[in-house]
């Protein structure tokens, strides 16, 4: 294991963030970590695993269940020369603190005209999968992608998760930063051999706004984000025993969104994918086929297609909550159609 | 002082409770041994269980009819059946079958049951405005039935816990507020999260009376909860209770608990309101020790009728997911 | 006047909402309107005016400055057997009560399994063109019609504010009726000659659902909702003059959203442009695009195009916003450039 | 009792705030007459105007430094001036001019000022989190400086008022949270919002001092803010002070007002707290004719120049608009 460390050091995706966040603590005394259960329980899905040992509570502060007062708190901190962390455990939770992220948090560098900054850091859990209801399932990127002033980060893998998280946190602008459970490597979630990946020990950044080709084909792109570029290259691997080709690209932001990338990718397989775990309409969805379609309208051999979660909240149990999640078999069944016709 | 049939009816609710959650704990735990997935087996998902609080559930329960309504918590199986919630349609509902009180589109976060007018939410405090809304249509509609909100002391740091009292209080509604105060918010302690040692001391925010039920004991309740229904029912406006209770178990199952001591779980294990009760019911003389085994046995019985139920019960065509989005 | 009255009666967008709410408490006792300034105001924007001197402080309930109290209220009231309307003044509030509107009002009856309905109407205001910053002159629907459970209607004439009211309330299901400031007929608004129309005085109903041409045309088509399809109608007007035969299609609601009506006029003049005030990225203007793509992918002679509000917070000096908002010169523009191009 | 300085300090503050929003009123109706359209004229938009309340901002105000934080609502000049916004950016924001505080973005809802700590937010009680994250940076930072978050009675109702007091109150930080009870919210007067009297008793929630400045007096909110800043200051935690202050004017310009009588806006004339205080420096000597009459045209000058600075500065470029989303 020694060895293998030294060689390719492998972190679960957790780690990889909490690590982050350790790094960038180190580095710099202004950041700060709040939120629920990220002291001693190291946040519910291990993001902040270790911070309270090594930073004190001054530093990794558990909060009251109290989403407006803290995330507002770290808007206050912030404009008074903090760089604070907030972690709202679960996106789904948004509805109980929305206005201090989006008419505070997200619009106060832009009406002060550019005099003030505003560098929060919210990081929280999305998706579905494990029959948590229609509460503690969605992930919901689409609506904050569609309000200005936040940058929306989306990480599918450990190496991203360390690089966007280190950016974040170095962004003077306010990040929302999206963790998927199923990508985490949690002991206690469905194993997912993606969720543990080779990480370097030291700090380095991955740019926020980057799409990442996740896998290069020639047949059809596919366009997608967190757990679902690891069902996409689910789905191209059994495509490619078929000879269908399919390129994987991991947006890994929504805002800034690397339309180039899309574009370059489709014009050169002419067809398109868009896999979404989020809701199906007005959201992530249609507005990467509408950027195709902008970009590179001719080139398109058919029309685009998406798989997304439809618009039905998300049910409890299994059968009903497995029905209407994009998998891999949905995926390729999607390209063959789209490569066939 | 409650009667002697209140008091054993009381007794039998807690012991069904705790029965019945012991049943799901097992049958949670199907499917996630050795290796711990919290997707597989017949219970998937979070499972927030309520040893050790049903005296606070039972205690107010017991005033209250089906017509009330009840809005409850993520932790919500105790207040569902101390207000009347068929235990069969509840078990069904958390296995997930088409039997269960949702159809399985629910979970034991979502439980809606129109016979009891019980709901409950997996967000914070978020069930309080519910519940005023319900004491406003009883208010309008001419009915003398109150609302029931219960929420955990983690949840009167949450703004809508403010917003909802003061509105029972300004509109004089028929709401009691419960605050179950286990003293965790998962592994945040009241200390932690709460400006104040007692809840009950912010009714003074609103001008409506307060009451600290210091210790975890289902007579208490009882008696503090039966004031508050009565003043509720006679348009007399809410009140706001805080019972001083206990989580015996994790937040929910699976929680490693690095945030408790042994030791404390040992003394709560101790104190545990059901065992307490009952044993002050033998020495009282209300229950002789036959008594005591047929009620675990009855009640042992309702609940492997219930769980055989929600096992041999269907899971709901996975097509069915797609609709039901609209009425 | 009166002779007019009698043939055909005009009023203001604003008198015709509320007409609609009084007649449907006539009808219904179990209608109720809370908000604030709703009462002794006449709400912000006269959507409430006279109605407490009609139906009393009982039905009619001014409220405290707590929205996620008052509107879990109208949900809980709604399961106990009322039919509440709640008005949110401005949707940009929609932060401090959200976690009510789309965890609970709109997903407990799917949740419930069906068992339970929960017929609350939210009324809000929306839009803006009057310099009142950033955080009371949004639209944001595309943002709430991204969230299944609520039926999303957005009147754009006084006729069809009142039968889509009268609709809303007696929809079983949650609505959410946008109504923007700019075509209520307020004295106090810039002046808009569409903002008073005729309506008939009997309660009638316009369908949820239904997409309506506001102008037949055949050179191209342009969706979009609210005021801007009075600016769209204004574009035609210009447009018209040059040849040009724009078709101006009003979606009147989002969700559902009425995509056969889309896909049909675009399949007649085989170009689209989307108009929207919310903002451009992840809403409303992609989605209807993809609805396009989707359905229509063959027939389009050239990309759709969008003329929407950029993806920036909206700011308070004028010619900043007017640079910004959508008008009849840029509908125009993006037209004679989609028709020539 | 403050010295003769400070009080003269404080009569000054107020009269330049009084005559600073009598300018901006009269600009606001330019253009908007004979017919009102509130996009009209060179102050296009809502206008809140805090006429009546520059006791409740000055009085708090005298016990600050710039480096302090404070955050304000969508009436902010009182706050703003008195905290000592330069008049002459805050009257170019206003006219949505390129030299204005935010350069045209952010308008008279959203002023933001680097130099004096100040912020505002047109979302009720919105702000009062954000003065709660000041004083926890100063806290973290070693800074003895203090948070003041000023709202209005109606705010005192909406969750985020609960949370902030109550973080701030746990975590021990510097904030004096100021709710200036004018008695209205809009049409909604206190009695229909508020289950209790006073929101100075709902500091008992927190276990926080509560005090209450029952007269529209800038000495006694000199007082009470003096003893709060100080427990702020020397790291005592928050406090909570209400002062019932009188709204003079419309909600916004071009309120009807139809909810108050003509003799309630009267008797508010009569106790204009301006005109009070000046009579008592006149009576008490402290404060001659002369000097009197010197001081408003003193801050009349200071008024006139900045309404100047601000018609004469250039309108920012239209394509700004679209740059400064990100830094
Ligand atoms: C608004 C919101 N924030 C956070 C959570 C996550 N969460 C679920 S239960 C819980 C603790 C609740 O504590 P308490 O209210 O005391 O209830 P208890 O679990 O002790 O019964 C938290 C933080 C949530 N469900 N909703
Ligand atoms: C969350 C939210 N709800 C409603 C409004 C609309 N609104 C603006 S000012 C106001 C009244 C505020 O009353 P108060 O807090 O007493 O302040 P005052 O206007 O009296 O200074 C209302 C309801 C708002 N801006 N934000
Ligand atoms: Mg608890
Ligand atoms: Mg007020």
């Amino acid at each position: 294991m020694a060895t293998v460390e030294t060689a390719t050091r492998l972190l679960t995706t957790s780690k990889a963030i909490s690590e982050a966040i350790a790094q960038e603590m180190e580095r710099d005394e202004t950041v700060l970590v709040m939120g629920e259960d990220i002291g001693v329980y190291g946040g519910i899905f291990g993001a902040t695993e270790g911070l309270l040992a090594t930073f004190g509570p001054e530093r990794v502060m558990d909060t009251p269940i109290s989403e407006t007062g803290f995330i507002g708190a770290a808007v206050g901190a912030a404009l008074s020369g903090l760089r604070p962390i907030a972690e709202l455990m679960f996106v789904d939770f948004f509805g109980v603190c929305m206005d201090q992220i989006y008419n505070h948090m997200a619009k106060i560098h832009y009406e002060s005209g550019g005099e003030l900054r505003v560098p929060v850091v919210i990081t929280t859990a999305v998706g579905g999968g494990y029959s948590d209801g229609a509460q503690h399932s969605q992930t919901l990127w689409g609506l904050f992608a569609h309000l200005p002033g936040m940058k929306i980060v989306i990480p599918s893998t450990p190496y991203d998760a360390k690089g966007l998280m280190v950016s974040a946190i170095r962004d003077d602008n306010p990040v929302l930063y999206f963790f998927h459970k199923g990508i985490m490597g949690l002991g206690w979630m469905t194993p997912n051999p993606r969720a543990t990946g080779p990480v370097p020990e030291e700090p380095y950044a991955v740019p926020i706004g980057k799409a990442d080709v996740k896998r290069e084909g020639r047949d059809a792109t596919i366009v997608t984000v967190s757990l679902m570029v690891h069902r996409a290259l689910d789905a191209a691997e059994t495509l490619s025993g078929e000879g269908i080709e399919v390129e994987v690209l991991d947006l890994r932001s929504l805002v800034p969104l690397d339309r180039e990338a899309i574009v370059e990718s489709v014009k050169k397989t002419r067809r398109l994918v868009v896999v979404d775990e989020d809701y199906r309409s007005f959201g992530m969805s249609g507005e990467v086929i509408t950027t195709v379609v902008e970009g590179a309208f001719d080139y398109l051999d058919a029309p685009p297609v998406r798989v997304a979660y439809p618009d039905v909240p998300i049910p409890y149990s299994r059968p009903l909550e497995q029905h209407c999640l994009p998998n891999a078999d949905t995926i390729a069944a999607a390209v063959r159609g789209l490569v066939a016709g | 002082m409650p009667d002697t049939d209140t008091l054993l009816r009381m007794h039998r609710e807690m012991v069904r409770i705790r029965l019945f959650e012991e049943a799901i704990q097992r049958a949670y735990f199907e499917g996630k041994t050795p290796a711990f997935d919290i997707a597989a087996g017949p219970v998937p998902g979070e499972m927030h269980l309520a040893a050790g609080q049903e005296p606070a559930a039972v205690g107010v329960a017991m005033h209250l009819r089906p017509s009330d309504a009840v809005t409850a918590t993520h932790r919500p199986h105790h207040a569902a059946l101390a207000h009347g919630m068929d235990m069969k349609k509840l078990a069904a509902e958390i296995f997930g079958k088409e039997t269960g009180l949702c159809h399985g589109k629910g979970g034991h976060m979502h439980l809606f049951d129109k016979e009891t007018n019980f709901g409950c939410s997996g967000i914070i405090a978020e069930g309080m405005p519910t519940a005023v809304g319900h004491a406003l249509a009883f208010k309008r509609l001419g009915r003398d039935d109150i609302a029931v909100s219960f929420f955990g002391e983690g949840a009167a740091n949450q703004g809508a816990f403010h917003e909802a009292i003061n509105l029972a209080a300004l509109w004089g509604l028929g709401v009691v507020f419960v605050c179950e105060d286990n003293a965790w918010a998962i592994s945040v302690p009241k200390t932690a999260s709460t400006a104040v040692a007692n809840n009950s001391d912010r009714a003074a925010a609103y001008g409506i009376p307060g009451v600290l039920v210091a210790d975890n004991d289902v007579v208490a309740v009882y008696e503090a909860a039966g004031e508050a229904v009565a003043l509720a029912r006679r348009g007399g406006g809410p009140s706001l209770i805080e019972v001083k209770t206990d989580r015996l178990l994790g937040h929910f199952e699976g929680d490693p608990q690095l945030y408790r001591t042994k030791e404390e779980l040992e003394t709560l294990k101790e104190r545990d309101g059901i065992k307490r009760f009952e044993r002050r019911l033998r020495e009282q003389g209300l229950l002789s020790e036959q008594d005591a085994a047929r009620v675990w046995d009855e009640a042992q019985a309702e609940v492997d009728e219930a769980i055989e139920f929600a096992r041999s019960s269907p899971y709901p065509a996975p097509e069915s997911a797609l609709v039901g989005v609209f009425a």
